[in-house]
């Protein structure tokens, strides 16, 4: 069971990386904003995961965190986004 | 590896999928509206998935409950989120493949 | 192999730490500077963390069965130096959006030539 | 397992340095905070594995969190484009080089990473692992070094915080604006304010959990109060700022920050009225493992109610701030 739940950190640490590459260069704003959201999801299924791995699984509790600031974060892009025109 | 362990693993294995796929699409879809389509379709099954399978690894106790929680959170905000900066970027003036000129399709498809 | 892996935070560390450096004396833009100063405050922070950490242990917190623990002390100086850290984020911040409105800018090499104007 | 964790660790970390890089090259602050963001997550996430739970707790709730949104709100007054530098970036780039070559020098003399017998783990470290359960009895080794062992300390951070909110509050000041003029919060994004109308409760309820369940599992004050204010925030967000004020307003928060403080101060003051040392827990109660858990809690709350209060006044002084700039 072990090498299945390593083997999905090491997947979503994979989809982390391709996101983070999205965000690094992306062609619009929102493909940018877009990646980071991806980013973030998958982070906290990551840190799920992880603390099943290390045999702490307490520590859900951080997951909740990064799901809730991650969904606080896009209000205040999209927040942001009323305020300047996004368009370069 | 009993069945649980087994049902377990193959919920783990297909969220990540789902998700490796989602990551594709990011780059793979020729516009925005596509990509994000990809994007948070993709987010919502593998969330679902995978913290299914690690729910059938928790023995009903605290953990499970905020597993739960994690899972309706992410289901509740990530569509949404999706939505929202779609509506933005439409709202932003973003056309889609089939609005914008075929100028700017080649550009896109660079 | 193992050399490498001693070490590999250490070093990170100082990247990041001199990245952050670079953002803040090369940056023009107060805002810039300002998250430039946060990279360099957060490898400052992983440093210590690094050093708390002892292998094969978990987190300092009391469970059953376990019997190395990493080392809490740098813990509880960090989690107090974040919340500082952005609370003198924000007081950088507010002097950054107090500047924009005395000299309608926030490009540093711009401030010269409008010292007289007010 | 070991090997796994460092594997990922290393990913991580090149992650990092990678976002950091990025950032350099990029000319539009709205990418930079974009990337910022990442780069608290991630380092989080490094903390996380490097055991520290409760500061990957407080580096993805301030750090990420508050810290992004600032960084937004300033955007939105200050202009979304970094101009070309005039000077040139060679003589920055020799300074960096040669002190990260100094630096790099320097860690080779440092203990290598993880070993159990390293000059840190040597001091005071032990006692804390050993003792604090038994002398303070609580399982979270970081809350009973924060709250109890080096409460004195945790009353400065606190003092600090409180502090950074007088600081951003004479500089930008909280403004009250008349309804009418008022154009703000997501009116078009009907979902998102259903959504968000039905989570924050939820937030709010986690709060208290993180607050009063730190004493067993991360968590803490810190992070209780940064959460309650995420969920203030993400209130004024969505609705608009006049709506937030009406449910906990400026003034009423400044009162709040205070009366945290004084909380936390007043418990050493008890402490030394029963006779004991300022902020000397064992006093509080007949028991004193008992009275540290009265100490823990009670400080626990006055450094949450001030956290919130800060955090949410900070907001609040930026908000109204980018919103008169809007209207003008």
């Amino acid at each position: 069971m072990t090498d299945i739940l390593a083997a999905a950190c090491i997947a979503i640490l994979v989809v982390m990386a391709i996101a983070l590459a999205r965000a690094f260069k992306a062609p619009t704003v929102y493909d940018r904003v877009l990646g980071v959201n991806m980013f973030g999801t998958k982070t906290v299924l990551f840190i799920a995961a992880s603390g099943f791995l290390m045999g702490r699984p307490d520590f859900l509790d951080i997951a909740i965190v990064y799901a809730l600031i991650n969904f606080i974060g896009m209000v205040a892009v999209l927040r942001f986004f009323e305020y300047t025109s996004p368009i370069e | 590896m009993d069945f649980l362990d087994i049902v377990s693993s193959i919920l783990l294995l297909a969220g990540v999928f789902f998700g490796l796929s989602g990551a594709v699409g990011l780059f793979r879809f020729p516009d925005f509206f596509t990509r994000i389509h990809a994007a948070s379709v993709t987010d919502s099954i593998a969330a679902i998935l995978i913290i299914g399978g690690l729910l059938l690894q928790t023995s009903f106790d605290l953990n499970t409950a905020k597993l739960v929680f994690i899972l309706l959170f992410l289901l509740v905000t990530s569509p949404t989120a999706s939505h929202a900066l779609a509506k933005s970027a439409r709202h932003g003036g973003l056309l889609t493949l089939a609005e914008s000129s075929p100028q700017d399709k080649q550009e896109s498809a660079k | 192999m193992s050399f490498i892996l001693d070490y590999y935070n250490y070093w990170i560390v100082v990247f990041l730490m001199m990245a952050g450096f670079y953002i803040v004396i090369s940056a023009n833009n107060l805002v810039k500077k300002i998250v430039g100063l946060n990279i360099f405050q957060t490898s400052v922070f992983m440093l210590y963390i690094s050093m708390g950490k002892v292998t094969g242990g978990t987190a300092p917190i009391v469970a059953e069965g376990v019997t190395q623990y990493s080392n809490p002390l740098p813990h509880v100086l960090i989690l107090t130096a974040i919340v500082v850290g952005v609370a003198t984020t924000a007081v950088g911040l507010a002097l950054v959006v107090r500047i924009k409105r005395a000299y309608g800018t926030v490009e540093e090499n711009e401030f010269d030539n409008k010292d007289d104007v007010i | 397992m070991a090997e796994f964790i460092d594997l990922v660790l290393l990913a991580m970390l090149a992650m990092l340095a990678l976002t950091a890089l990025r950032i350099i090259f990029l000319k539009d602050l709205f990418a930079v905070v974009m990337l910022f963001g990442i780069y608290s997550f991630l380092s989080a996430l490094i903390f996380l594995n490097l055991d520290a739970v409760d500061v990957a707790f407080t580096e993805a709730s301030v750090g990420a969190g508050i810290s992004t949104v600032l960084m937004l709100v300033t955007l939105a007054m200050t202009g979304r484009k970094e101009k070309q530098s005039t000077h040139s970036s060679l003589l920055p780039l020799f300074v960096v080089l040669v002190t990260g070559a100094a630096l790099i020098y320097g860690t080779l003399d440092m203990p290598p990473f993880g070993h159990p017998d390293n000059p840190v783990h040597q001091h005071v470290a032990p006692r804390y692992i050993e003792e604090s359960p038994k002398e303070v009895g609580l399982p979270n080794m970081v809350t009973s070094v924060l709250a109890s062992y080096r409460g004195f300390d945790t009353l400065g951070e606190t003092v600090v915080v409180f502090s950074a909110v007088i600081g951003v509050l004479s500089l930008l000041g909280v403004r009250r604006k008349k309804k009418k003029d008022l154009e703000s919060g997501l009116e078009t994004h009907r979902v998102l304010h259903v959504v968000a109308k039905n989570i924050i409760p939820l937030v709010i309820l986690f709060a208290l959990y993180v607050q009063f369940h730190g004493d067993f599992g991360p968590g803490g004050g810190f992070q209780a109060g940064v959460i309650a204010a995420a969920a203030f925030i993400l209130y004024a967000l969505v609705l608009g700022l006049p709506k937030a004020f009406a449910v906990v307003g400026p003034r009423f928060l400044q009162w709040m920050a205070a009366a945290g403080v004084l909380l936390y101060a007043s418990v050493g003051l008890y402490s030394m009225y029963k006779g004991g040392q300022f902020l000397d827990y064992n006093q509080l109660a007949a028991d004193p493992i008992a009275g540290q858990h009265y100490g823990i809690i009670i400080i626990e709350l006055g450094v949450g109610i001030t956290v919130f209060a800060v955090m949410l006044n900070i907001f609040y002084a930026f908000g109204s701030q980018a919103e008169r700039s809007n209207v003008q």
